[in-house]
């Protein structure tokens, strides 16, 4: 209740806003579409490194699994909650897919299990837990976060598993292709980008997950499940954080109980960022995709000129507020 | 077998329905039958159990009691997805669109049209959309427009026509006129007329008496959560009914007082309104007098509710606005609470109460500063007081220390109105002030309205019940395309001749 | 999985009297070189020091250090960005230190395969043109010894250790834990373990409480870092028990300098980070220069105690004497043999043990 | 509206619940409070120096920073935000009063200019953008928390200070009394607790912070000026965390530029887990603080059977989804 009037409060042009089919792909992100796109203009005027194509491989291949993983948590935010075991899952499915592989198991079966192992426990857990049984999202995750990375450690005895020799995960991480220049990594990202943007918008289904966090109950009464469409999403994230498990240990060559370690939050702020509501119902995909690009950019522009990490931390909070900051102006203008 | 056949059992069968809530009984007992074709009135005050009892019928909750058959069959809802499953839809009392999506995906629901793969046809869409609009005189709503730019009464005939649109065995009806103008509560007629004819059974509930003759066959009169008459609609009239439901006579309710057109001496002028203008308004100029009550009329859309929220300082405006002489800058709520305007809001749940809360902090919260002493509250003093409040207006609840939330929109609206009658107020705009108010509840807010105007209040009335605003105002303005066009005597103010108003003044205004 | 001491492939420099002795050793031979490091986060003082140093040594020799630091949120990733990040700006010598060398060994493959030599802290998987280490067995010996020398009748230990998968802390604790039962002959016992695992003084203090509750008797704590014995130390005063027991740490930083100064802790193991980063350094600039560096180099922790702990210059002092290009290594300590593998040699005369 | 509905959906006995002064103090812990009830029993049947004053002494101190800093952070989840920049300010202010302090303040005079400056930024910054902007808190909050974190660094050149000759912070954070037995910092935090329980309880602004986070528009349409409510209980985070800020130091005897690194989850876990509403206006202090003392005593149970940090995530993780699942079920219970 709050929430939605604030947004009625807070942001009466957003009503304003919506031309043409409701979800409009563009407006939400003008700060920091701008932002970027200043940011990438004084980066190329002042850094000829960062237009060589060895710079933007670098830079895709580590936007690669937080570009996977925002594009599957939109749709967990769109149903207002958050995931905050993704990088725990992320974690174990690398053991797990190490060990299957160290097993013997061939690279395909492996990711296979693993796929099927990651997506039933998100699903029966977490989405059960959230949506059938309706207990908070924060907390659920919260646990099984705790309890999946300490199976992690456990299942692993606290040490990093070799995992060079696997030509499937290397694939995933690391590996480029089309004259070494683009990773496989960030099309299978963008692959599943694109996959889910078009489950959201053209599917009965993808539209149920706008109902749901819209309107709970509205989309109940109008016959949706939205008990099993809230577990699903949960499905989801969690298939996509075992894939992104497979790309780190591509990316790092070793399968590492810790891999992932609090990436659910840079997820959380690059979906944030890009104009996702968090009391649920509003956003695209698009807007978790170029937050995460914004993100990922900000972090090259800085290291590219060499700033200390403790001037990064300085310089990136004052992007982000600058660029939250852009939008709320433009919507003030848009609205007086 | 035919569907009136006597003996095959009823499309719908409900009985010894009880649901309890703490300290409430909402329900006790009540069984009721539906048959193919059938329309059904729910009648009660505001909090006898009407809503709940169809939130069961459509699994939107669980009776704690009771057996639903259906086709002789018992079912049990887990969901109301299963419920509409079964051919049973509910629109709902509190308007329940999906604000973010477009009006079109609100209209086909989980019915888009699809291409290969079940990929959603969004121009088929559209298009389907676009008939539906049309057909139930929303042609002027873009079918990918947001729906929750839509005003109230569009969203309202959206939801309904939604449902109506899947063809149910039953639909039920919760107050879905509360929102609607003349001319839309005919096209919801002749949809349920169209509704009943395909062999769907009608549950209806309004707090607008005569709509009970209009379109049903029988009428349920619940008291209490009980079942207390049932009777076919031809035998029974407009006082028998209030008297099953509240146990006593209450008459004329609508009959405007005499002493209303009596010569009075002139009173100064507490509100003046000088060349108002905002995004929806155009050059408003309005005078209303202490102790006078001025009832704006108009065709839905035409910028009441504009007006009423600029009042009270919800939108930037360029003019004048004084009270009591004295020009006043309305920035904010805040501002214009200082200055002695209070509104009573069109859409409560959103605007007028913090459901979480409970009544006596509801009532309370313009007033805190008043009934606290040095920002620290009394809690005895304001318990205290919210319990005279409470009785003066007759709020059903167990104490005031329910939270606002639990109770039925009847009793919601009265607290919103109620929380304002506690201050010294100037000017008081009401906007739609009996929208889901029973009738005992209505003659309680009419008489209430009246009592302050006589302290010497300026009141302005919105209402879309024509005999409201007939009942009660002194004077009524008419508006149209966010312009004051006319104004008339109370007494004169009939429907034709407010929409022969507003309709020349369209005119006008496309030359 | 140690050796003895006197093991030939373990190496040992002594910084103690590096700061005085060491000739300021001014070749500015590297002007117009820009070598690079990939390194950790900097919060963690020990990282702090060695990347100043390293940087302070390359400017030494008329270099451009470019230097870029982990994020702390997601360190294994930022670092091999980092690391790419070197690559694609074409620095003459690459360098990192790892959480895990070995998943750094995709992009130190990258670097090489573009020529640019990599030097890594750290043994790695993927052979780089150069790996430093520190001889973390020989410090889980040196402890052992001083616990074994201090409670010869036997005892209780706690060891604190962390709560993350470091592979090298781990293996610290691993060896700590074997060497202990060794010289004691089991006599002295690991009663306890505990974890810290946000690495700070917060973060050891209610484990090492709950710890010293159940091991009331414990004669000893030893710890993986110093800022997890300084919190052991505190939580061992609160309990009245400090007395009773000899804290061991590990790094002395300052923060550790100073907290055996003023007693906090008994003993703590210097690793020899500016010493270690200068090393990592002179070796880039030198193979940048044609010269012909060492494959592997092993540095020897050393202990210091109350007694020892003025002999062991400031960080501070350490870094200046980079600064001004001074080598903090001990010559003649230094052999360099030509093996299959090179490596550095040092007497073992420069191994320091913990003062009893 | 999408969370209205979740709370009248997933929640409708609470609804129901409230009585006397529309938050009851009791019921909506009820999961909790047995889980908590149990794990204390068991501790006493299985662990005789849980029940030790050395062992409680312990608990308190270690509660201390975490109950004030969940006391305050009740006043901003009321309102349906979370502050994310808190343990960056706890950060800061300790390196700002180790300034002060070393450059020859008394302690009292830089405790409070510290203060003053805390209190500032959070109140002018996070709640000005906040509540009066209507910038999103995430972002907002992760913005300013990058700041403050990387200042905290810069200032302190990323070493920490010795503060072990401060007695003003070692009062705060270390000493105990009573026999030695009672900290003074957990006193410290139980008076914040209680003096904002009462404001909450018993003042007009209290109940304002409950309207505004129960339904901004209602409450704005009352009269309540809820831009500056929710600037407000920002600096009132902000001052907490800052008193936070230098009992840690006291506790930790030097100001480490890494104080409270990750602690606003910690903080944000502990009040939801207390039954505060993520979608504001619901929910109380004693749930944030009864959640605080669940996870402390369950942190310090597992601790003192020597479970392993990893075995201790797993079981954490189950004991939590158990405490809210019982939870629910109590309350489908209560529903029918
Ligand atoms: N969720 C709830 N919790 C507690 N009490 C409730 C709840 N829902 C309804 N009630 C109570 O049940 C009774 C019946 O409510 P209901 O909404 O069915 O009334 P109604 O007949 O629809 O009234 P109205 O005409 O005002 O809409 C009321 O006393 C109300 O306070
Ligand atoms: N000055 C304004 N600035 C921004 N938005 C406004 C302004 N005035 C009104 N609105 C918004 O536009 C909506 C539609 O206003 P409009 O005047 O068309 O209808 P209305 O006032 O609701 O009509 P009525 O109540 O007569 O049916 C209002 O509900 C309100 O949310
Ligand atoms: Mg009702
Ligand atoms: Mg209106």
């Amino acid at each position: 209740m709050s929430i939605e009037t604030h947004a009625a409060v807070a942001a009466p042009a957003r009503e304003g806003r919506a031309r043409g089919w409701a979800t409009s792909p563009v407006a939400p992100y003008v700060g920091l579409a701008t932002v970027l796109v200043v940011l990438v203009a004084f980066q190329l005027a002042t850094e000829p490194t960062f237009s060589s194509w060895s710079n933007l491989t670098n830079l895709m291949r580590s936007m690669a699994v937080p570009l996977l993983l925002a594009a599957a948590g939109t749709l967990v935010l769109l149903t207002a909650g958050v995931d905050l075991s993704i990088g725990a899952l992320l974690g174990l499915s690398g053991i797990f897919y190490a060990k299957l592989a160290t097993g013997g198991f061939s690279p395909l079966p492996a990711l296979l299990l693993t796929l099927l192992a990651g997506g039933a426990i998100a699903f029966f857990v977490n989405g059960y837990l959230i949506g059938r049984v309706g207990m908070s999202f924060f907390v659920v995750t919260l646990g099984t976060g705790s309890i999946l990375r300490g199976a992690a450690y456990l299942w692993s005895d606290n040490t990093a598993i070799d995992m060079s020799q696997n030509d499937l995960a290397a694939t995933l991480g690391n590996t480029a292709i089309l004259g070494d220049k683009i990773p496989v990594g960030i099309l299978v990202a963008v692959g599943v980008a694109v996959l889910l943007w078009a489950i959201l918008r053209y599917t009965v289904y993808g539209r149920s997950i706008y109902a749901v966090g819209g309107n709970r109950e509205a989309a109940e009464l109008s016959g949706v499940p939205s008990g099993w469409v809230i577990a699903s999403v949960y499905g989801i994230v969690g298939l996509c954080a075992v894939l992104a498990g497979i790309m780190m240990i591509g990316r790092q060559t070793i399968a590492d109980p810790n891999a992932g370690v609090g990436i659910e939050l840079t997820v959380a702020s690059a979906i944030l960022l890009g104009g996702v509501a968090l009391q649920g119902g509003v956003g695209s995909i698009w807007g978790a995709v170029l937050g995460t690009v914004f993100l990922s950019v900000l972090a090259n522009a800085l290291a590219l000129h060499g700033l200390s990490s403790n001037w990064q931390l300085v310089v990136t909070g004052v992007i982000l507020l600058l660029a939250v900051y852009l939008d709320r102006l433009r919507q003030r203008i848009g609205d007086g | 077998m035919s569907a009136t056949d006597a003996t095959a059992p009823p499309l719908l069968r409900a009985t010894g329905i009880t649901k309890r809530y703490p300290g409430v009984r909402a329900l006790d007992g009540v069984a009721l039958e539906l048959r193919n074709g059938e329309a059904v009135g729910l009648v009660g005050e505001n909090g006898s159990g009407k809503s709940t009892l169809l939130k069961i019928l459509a699994g939107r909750i669980a009776p704690d009691e009771g057996t639903i058959e259906i086709d002789g069959a018992p079912v049990r809802w887990s969901s109301p997805a299963r419920a509409l499953d079964s051919g049973i839809a509910l629109i709902a009392q509190e308007v329940h669109v999906q604000d973010e999506l477009s009006v079109a995906e609100n209209l086909l629901g989980q019915q888009l049209p699809r291409r290969r793969f079940g990929a959603i046809d969004w121009s088929a869409a559209a298009r389907s959309a676009r008939e539906l609009l049309d057909s139930i005189g929303l042609a002027h709503v873009s079918p990918t427009l947001r729906t929750g730019r839509l005003s109230l009464h569009d969203q309202q005939m959206l939801s309904i026509a939604k449902v109506v649109r899947l063809r149910p065995r039953v639909a039920l009806f919760d107050e879905p006129t509360s929102s609607l103008t003349a001319a839309e509560i005919e096209r919801l007629y002749a949809m349920i007329a169209q509704l009943r004819a395909g062999g769907t059974a009608i549950v209806y509930i309004t707090h607008r008496l005569q709509e009970y003759f209009d379109l049903t066959d029988r009428v349920v009169v619940l008291r209490d959560g009980q079942l207390v008459a049932e009777s076919a609609t031809t035998e029974i009239d407009e006082n028998g009914l209030v008297e099953r439901m509240v146990g006593r006579r209450l008459v004329r309710l609508f009959e405007r007082p005499a002493e209303k057109d009596a010569e009075r001496p002139p009173r100064p002028t507490a509100l003046r309104v000088r060349g108002l203008t905002t995004r929806t308004l155009r050059g408003i100029d309005l005078e209303v007098a202490a102790g006078e009550i001025v009832g704006i009329a108009g065709q839905a859309g035409c910028g009441r509710s504009s007006l009423a929220g600029t009042l009270f300082g919800q939108w930037p405006y360029d003019g004048e606005i004084a009270v009591d002489g004295a020009p006043v800058a309305l920035g904010s709520a805040a501002r214009a609470v200082r200055a002695g305007i209070a509104l009573v809001p069109e859409d409560r749940k959103r605007q007028g109460l913090v459901l979480s809360m409970s009544i006596a902090e509801n009532l309370a919260m313009p007033s805190w500063r008043d009934v606290a002493r040095g920002g620290v509250r009394r809690p005895a003093a304001e318990t205290a007081w919210a319990e005279g409040l409470r009785e003066r207006f007759g709020i059903r609840a167990v104490s005031v220390a329910t939270v606002a939330g639990a109770l039925s929109g009847g009793n919601q609206q009265k607290i919103v109105i109620a929380k304002w009658a506690a201050r010294g107020l100037r000017v008081l705009v009401l906007d739609e002030p009996t929208r889901g108010v029973d009738v005992g509840a209505k003659a309680e807010i009419y008489r209430i309205v009246e009592s302050l105007a006589a302290e010497g209040v300026a009141v302005l009335v919105i209402s879309s019940e024509l005999h409201e605003v007939m009942r009660l105002a002194d004077r009524v303005v008419v508006m149209a395309h966010g312009e004051l066009v006319g104004e008339m005597r109370g007494r004169d103010a009939t429907e034709e001749a407010i929409t022969a108003m507003a309709f020349a003044a369209g005119k006008e205004s496309e030359v | 999985a140690c050796g003895s001491s006197d093991d030939t492939s373990t190496s040992a420099a002594g910084t103690s009297a590096a700061v005085e002795a060491g000739a300021a050793t001014t070749r500015r031979d590297a002007a117009g070189v820009t070598a690079g490091f990939a390194g950790l986060w900097n919060a963690n003082p020990t990282v702090k020091q060695s990347q100043d140093a390293w940087q302070a040594a390359i400017r030494a020799r008329g270099g451009t250090p470019t230097l870029l630091q982990a994020d702390p949120r997601d360190p294994v990733n930022t670092l091999i960005t980092n690391m790419d990040q070197l690559t694609s700006q074409r620095v003459r010598a690459s360098g990192f230190y790892p959480i895990d060398p070995n998943a750094l060994s995709a992009p130190t493959r990258r670097a090489m395969d573009a020529g640019i030599p990599v030097f890594a802290f750290e043994e790695s998987r993927t052979p780089a043109t150069q790996s430093v280490h520190l001889g973390r067995e020989v410090a889980a010996r040196l402890v052992a010894r001083a616990l074994c020398g201090k409670f010869p009748d036997g005892g209780k230990v706690i060891y604190g250790g962390y709560g993350q998968p470091d592979l090298t802390l781990t293996t610290y604790q691993r060896n700590v834990i074997a060497e202990i039962e060794a010289c004691s002959g089991g006599r002295l016992e690991v009663a306890a373990t505990f974890d810290n695992r946000t690495d700070d003084v917060a973060g050891a203090l209610a484990p090492a409480n709950a710890a010293l509750q159940r091991v009331p008797d414990a004669d000893a704590i030893v710890a993986y870092s110093d800022v997890t014995a300084i919190g052991a130390s505190r939580a061992a005063t609160q309990l009245g028990k400090r007395d009773q027991l000899t804290i061991i740490g590990f790094n002395l930083a300052q923060d550790g300098i100073d907290a055996v100064r003023n007693g906090q802790l008994d003993y703590s193991l210097l690793f020899p980070v500016t010493l270690m980063s200068q090393y990592v350094a002179n070796s880039q600039i030198d193979h940048v220069n044609g010269r012909r560096v060492p494959r592997f180099a092993t540095f020897w922790p050393q202990c210091y105690g109350r007694e020892t702990i003025d002999e062991l210059p400031s960080p501070a002092d350490q870094l200046a004497a980079v600064a001004e290009g001074r080598s903090l290594l001990v010559e003649p300590a230094r052999q360099v043999s030509t093996s299959d593998r090179e490596m550095v040699r040092t007497a073992p005369s420069a191994l320091t043990e913990c003062p009893l």
